[in-house]
């Protein structure tokens, strides 16, 4: 018997994880796999409580996440390469041009 | 199921054996009998020195992949370099794990199903599996760090992501119909004759159209002829394996077959009407028939593999992607829609 | 079925000729100008005769005729109409404004002609003639109200006609904000018809009014509403105090003068009086203020116009002292006599304008009569209008202005409310205005011609010249009615039949004069003659002074020193005002509104705002450092707050 | 207790999957132990009987996007990423905050979970893929809809900020197939 105490704190280290990692990294597409981590912590949430309350809503909000993270890779991804192909790196400290 | 959990574990590693075993011996005799046609086809012998008809080729084959040295090249980013292959062919046996080949049988009180686990989802979990087979390919082309791997490895990644979309839309008629994702159910939806005589294989069933979208974006998941960009060799030498050689490419040689015996499989499960076939004579052989049938049927389709890679000529890397996105994807969806109509006009 | 009038073209029409001539003027011919300009006016003013005609023959009960065009306010039971609400009373005001500003339309074309914005003055004119005639056929006070401000706005436009003229132009601004005071009583007023009758239509509100009782023992509601529309009256009417306005007024073109500051637009008091004399008759003491406003404003501005020397400012006060024999006329509840008062006074004084517009265009925009004379021979058509015009009004019979004035001092003693102090002040009020009118007489046609032979002014042409057909036909006209436009309402007592009293009847009822006149035809007849005596004696006097013995005057004033130029002066009036409410207004709104308020409070929020957000943002600025993972830095902190609090709350 | 222990093999390798991505400095080492990461949840979704999403994880996740990371990374060639300043005052001040945040988190949920539900595997409760449908067809349809909408924007704007300026995207744009894999 595993408590749904144990995968919302799973789900809370992963996403913890994640923030940190968008914190630390350097690299864009890494930054990009931060996100997709917390975004994963967070439908182990979804999926626990779902699992909790035994109602499939919390998995069709799954569903809808994995959709978006999906449009949001794409995106992403296609951003990052412009941005690659402008400034010639994928180092977000190089990438500053909002800088006053 | 009734038994217990040791003797279901025990049940289980016995089949899992045995699959191997079947397995490696089918990619084995796979590559012989492709070797065979295509030298027929082209007006050639093929393999026959080794062994009566040259049977025992692919044996000799194996030895000399398993004494040539094992030579890694230098630059090569090590740990994917050496994962690729492995992971490749992992990911091809194990997808086989999941293919019903024929009804349970009782051996001495356990009965067990001629698989290796019978899940509800099957369908669902080969397609994620063979989705994952693309980083096998990817990770070798982009480890070995050289531009023809590079370039075939991109090439595979793209191909392979294009053509599962047609692939599983294809496979979404025959769902609709069946109403199920479990394999097992599907071929028992599949039973019996139309007007006494027609087998009600889906195929029959209006889902020719679908059967044909699978084939083609079959051949290119598999990246065979005329799909096999990934590994043409007069662009790109050997594509992905272009750095490999001895055990570690005989791996990516391996899981290919296993991926032409995977696909070939699901083809027939979910369009040929799986083991379902005439049954005759004494009981034994009554339970013997619906695999055989079963091996048939995947024989066939195999042999249908090696009879065009045989005789067609290869697609530009283009027409291969406007193939799969202006053709194949338009089919398959309105093969979907079709389907859905004629299924919700029939409720 | 009662026939329909088509009163909505009357006001409408001179609306039309305005809209053409204030929109596209500019680009229009003068003759294009003057055609619109007058057709226009012409037609509603042969419209209203045509109405005459029907109304005439109408049966009795089918009066007041009222009709509805459409609605304009419905707000709960409150409910205004645009419609037309005629009467006799409202007839005979529709007949003078459109007849007498016909004319004085005419007469504009010779007088303005060769004026630059010509266009300007007739959109200008015609939108008055739209709002005056709005005014009176309005049927309800709201209606009403906007024909008020409407002629108030057209005056404006019109005192202010020069406008390069700074004095012209804050002339118009005084009219405009002496009105404002008085119609700010006239909305209050207003206001408490709506409060306590739910209604402004007449046709609803007169019934409602007439079931209550006389307010004999306390002054009440009614007296408050009466006192609230004499003031609003007293705006517009030019009665004291507020009548600081309209001698600044004749800044304007003379025929504004004539037919705005004379003739019609400053009776409009006079007629919401009238109009709402069911309102007034159960308002005693508001009668009896009405009454003392009247003949003071009389005495006040008669006594004024004795020392003034510009023949229009002569003008003007005398217009202010008529009106008040017109107020004294409502006060005393002698309705009829104020409103004939009126329409003769619309006459004579409308001419004695024309006819100083005249002599002024005659003399090149000369105005001070002091520089005048001896110009009986020069312009005898001016002269022999004037003439008639100046017999009129100071009430030499048979002229008109010796029947409607007659009638209001005799109504004035003999009404109930009424009283000889009343009449006492009319008499010796009637006395000085024959004297400033026949000193202006003498003063401007006899003696000798005292002014510069080639006065260079605003006409630019240098000799004297009787001024054009154009101009003197309605002088001819008007003449004509000044002369015998009194003989409709004959009195009896002189064999006459009062036709305009009987016609008036219907709308206010018999009157007290009325049931009083059968027995004391014999003390009327005194009345009358003692005014006419006192009219002659106006006469000599002037004729005394300015004409036989030229240096008496300053004689006069020398004796009289302080007195008299207090009197030149208008009693310091306006100073008085200044000192007592204009300049404390402008000292609280500069230092107070301006410097405090305005400036220190409001632009200083605006601007410390400005200033702080600046700087708020300077500080923010640092924050951005371009670098995308600090934002991300940023985000997450805000995150984890939240998240904290949160926690916070699963322990708490 | 099947469960327990399948969960915490998971989610262990899941943590330290993630602990990976976090210390490998090659985004492709990356890349691949964030496929881990899901493959594990994956499991753990089977665990709580969501067998549909656990296949979707894998397909879409594992099979999709994760593809398109990887061909993104194999296509830039996106080399070792090097060490500022910035970061390391990054690592300093996010990795205690991060551990303090998680861990109270972690803390509130456990000490104080007012429903210590069980989670047992034969529960009758299982997220099929018909019953996840007719709910995604029949309650969240709209939602559904809206977001294919999305997804078809996500395509153009992927198609179009990928082709190199002035190139119209033709066909094989990379960024095409995860895109689409969804529907």
């Amino acid at each position: 018997m595993v408590p749904v105490a144990y995968y919302l704190v799973l789900s809370a280290i992963l996403f913890g994880l994640g923030v940190l990692g968008f914190l630390v990294k350097r690299n864009l597409i890494t930054l990009f796999m931060s996100i997709e981590l917390m975004l994963n912590a967070v439908n182990l949430a979804f999926v626990a409580f779902a699992w909790q309350w035994k109602s499939l809503n919390g998995q069709v909000f799954v569903f809808f996440v994995m959709v978006v993270a999906a449009a949001e890779a794409a995106v992403g991804l296609a951003i990052i390469i412009a941005v690659f192909r402008t400034r010639e790196t994928l180092n977000v400290d190089k990438v500053n041009l909002l800088k006053l | 199921m009734g038994l217990s959990i040791t003797t279901f574990i025990v049940v289980t590693v016995i089949k899992i054996v045995i699959a191997l075993i079947v397995m490696l011996t089918a990619i084995a005799y796979s590559t012989w009998l492709e070797r065979k046609v295509v030298g027929h086809i082209q007006n050639r012998w093929g393999p026959q020195r080794v062994g009566p008809f040259g049977l025992l080729q692919p044996l000799a084959d194996g030895l000399k992949f398993i004494f040539k040295e094992d030579l890694t090249p230098p630059y090569v980013y090590k740990p994917l370099y050496l994962a690729a292959p492995i992971l490749s062919l992992v990911l091809a046996l194990t997808s086989i794990s999941l293919v019903p080949i024929g009804n349970w049988v009782t051996i001495r009180g356990v009965s067990t199903p001629l698989e290796i686990t019978d899940v509800n989802i099957g369908l669902l979990i080969i397609l994620g599996i063979t989705s994952l087979s693309v980083y096998g390919v990817a990770l070798a082309g982009w480890s070995s760090n050289s531009k023809y791997s590079l370039l075939g490895g991109l090439r595979a990644s793209a191909q392979m992501v294009s053509y599962e979309i047609a692939l599983g839309l294809s496979l979404v008629g025959v769902l609709i119909m069946s109403g199920s994702l479990n394999l097992r159910e599907i071929v028992d939806m599949q039973s019996g004759h139309m007007w006494a005589w027609i087998p009600r294989w889906n195929i029959f069933r209006g889902q020719i159209v679908a059967f044909f979208v699978y084939l083609a974006a079959a051949f290119a998941e598999t990246n065979r002829v005329p799909f096999d960009l990934p590994e043409a060799e007069t662009e790109l030498v050997a594509g992905y394996h272009t750095e490999y050689s001895s055990m570690k490419f005989a791996m990516f040689f391996m899981a290919e077959y296993a991926n032409m015996i995977t696909v070939a499989s699901i083809a027939t499960l979910l369009f040929l009407g799986g083991w379902h076939g005439p049954l005759f004579g004494p009981t034994w052989l009554q339970d013997v028939l619906p695999v055989f049938w079963f091996v048939l049927k995947v024989f066939c389709f195999i042999f249908l593999y090696i009879w065009i890679r045989g005789t067609l000529p290869r697609f530009r890397y283009d027409q291969l992607m406007a193939f799969g996105w202006r053709v194949l994807f338009p089919i398959a969806v309105a093969n979907v829609l079709v389907t859905s109509f004629i299924v919700a006009l029939k409720k | 079925m009662r026939p329909h009038l088509h009163l909505w073209l009357i006001p409408l029409l001179p609306l039309v000729g305005a809209a053409i001539n204030g929109l596209l003027g500019r680009r229009l011919s003068n003759r294009v100008v003057t055609l619109v300009g007058n057709a226009f006016v012409g037609a509603s003013c042969a419209w209203a005769w045509w109405v005459f005609v029907r109304f005439l023959s109408l049966p009795q009960e089918a009066l007041p005729y009222v009709h509805d065009y459409a609605t304009w306010i419905r707000s709960g039971s409150f409910a205004v109409s645009y419609g037309v609400y005629l009467d006799q009373l409202s007839m005979i005001m529709v007949l003078v404004v459109t007849s007498v500003g016909f004319l004085i339309h005419i007469y504009s074309i010779g007088y303005m002609g060769g004026e630059g914005g010509y266009y300007r003055f007739f959109a200008y004119l015609n939108l008055f003639m739209f709002f005056m005639l709005t005014l009176v056929l309005a049927n309800s006070y709201l209606v009403m109200f906007i024909g008020w401000e409407g002629v108030g706005l057209a005056s404006y436009l019109l005192i202010g006609f020069y406008f390069l003229r700074d004095s012209a132009a804050s002339a118009g601004k005084k009219a405009f904000i002496v009105n404002r005071i008085g119609d700010f009583g006239f909305l209050i007023a207003l206001f408490l018809l709506i409060k306590h009758f739910g209604s402004l239509d007449f046709s609803h509100l007169f019934p409602l009014i007439k079931d209550l009782g006389v307010e004999n023992a306390a002054p009440g509601l009614l007296t408050a509403i009466g006192l609230l529309m004499m003031t609003g009256a007293a705006g517009k009417s030019a009665q004291l105090p507020l009548y600081v306005w309209l001698p600044d007024a004749m800044e304007g073109p003379t025929p504004v003068s004539a037919l705005i500051h004379a003739a019609t637009m400053v009776t409009a008091g006079v007629y919401m009086v009238a109009r709402s004399h069911i309102i007034f008759s159960r308002a005693p003491s508001a009668m009896l203020v009405v009454a003392v406003i009247g003949c003071l404003t009389a005495l006040f501005a008669a006594t004024i116009g004795m020392a003034q020397t510009d023949i229009k400012k002569v003008l003007a006060y005398s217009t202010i002292s008529q009106l008040g024999y017109m107020f004294l006329a409502c006060g005393v509840a002698a309705y009829s006599a104020g409103i004939f008062h009126l329409m003769t006074h619309a006459f004579f004084k409308g001419l004695l304008f024309l006819a100083a517009g005249s002599v002024i265009h005659a003399l090149g925009g000369e105005q001070d009569m002091r520089r005048m004379g001896g110009l009986r021979n020069r312009i005898p058509w001016t002269f022999w209008t004037m003439t008639a015009a100046t017999f009129a009004i100071a009430g030499i019979p048979p002229f008109a202005g010796f029947f409607s004035k007659d009638e209001i001092l005799w109504s004035a003693y003999s009404s109930e409310y009424g009283s000889w102090v009343f009449w006492a002040i009319g008499v010796l009020t009637a006395f000085l205005t024959s004297f400033y009118m026949f000193r202006l007489w003498f003063m401007t046609f006899f003696g000798e011609f005292r002014g510069a032979e080639s006065g260079a002014g605003e006409h630019g042409h240098g000799h004297i010249h009787e001024s054009p057909k154009v101009m003197l036909i309605p002088l001819a006209i008007l003449a004509v009615l000044s002369v015998i436009g009194g003989w409709i309402d004959w009195p009896e007592s002189l064999g006459g039949t009062q036709r305009f009293d009987a016609f008036l009847a219907p709308v206010f009822g018999a009157h007290a004069e009325a049931a009083a006149a059968a027995a004391e035809h014999s003390k009327e007849l005194l009345l009358a003659g003692t005014s006419v005596l006192a009219a002659l004696l106006g006469l000599f006097l002037a004729w005394l002074l300015y004409q036989k013995r030229r240096d008496l005057p300053d004689k006069i004033a020398a004796a009289l020193g302080g007195l008299y130029n207090a009197v030149r002066d208008k009693y310091y009036v306006d100073e008085g005002y200044a000192a007592a409410f204009v300049q404390p207004l402008i000292k609280g709104s500069t230092y107070i509104l301006w410097r405090g308020i305005d400036a220190g409070a409001i632009d200083a929020t605006a601007n410390e705002s400005a200033e702080g957000a600046e700087h708020v943002s300077d500080a923010l600025r640092h924050m951005q450092s371009g670098n995308v993972r600090s934002y991300a830095g940023w985000v997450a902190a805000g995150a984890a707050v939240v998240i904290a609090y949160m926690v916070y709350l699963g322990v708490r | 207790m099947l469960q327990l222990v399948l969960f915490f093999v998971f989610g262990i390798i899941a943590v330290g999957a993630a602990v990976n991505l976090l210390a490998q400095r090659h985004p492709i080492n990356s890349a691949l132990s964030l496929i881990v990461v899901m493959a594990s949840l994956a499991t753990l979704f089977l665990l709580m009987g969501a067998e549909f999403l656990a296949a979707i994880q894998v397909i879409v996740y594992a099979g999709a996007i994760m593809v398109l990371f990887v061909f993104v990374i194999m296509l830039l060639n996106a080399g070792v990423e090097d060490r500022t300043p910035g970061s390391r005052v990054a690592m300093l001040l996010g990795i205690p905050a991060v551990v303090l945040l998680a861990g109270s988190v972690a803390w509130t949920l456990v000490a104080r979970n007012p429903y210590p539900v069980g989670v047992n595997l034969t529960g009758g409760f299982v997220g099929s893929p018909s019953a996840i449908a007719e709910l995604l067809f029949r309650d969240f349809l709209l939602p559904f809809e809206v977001t294919s909408i999305l997804i078809l924007i996500a395509i153009m704007g992927a198609v179009v900020l990928a082709s190199p300026a002035g190139t119209t995207a033709g066909t094989g744009s990379p960024e095409q197939p995860p895109a689409k894999a969804e529907e």
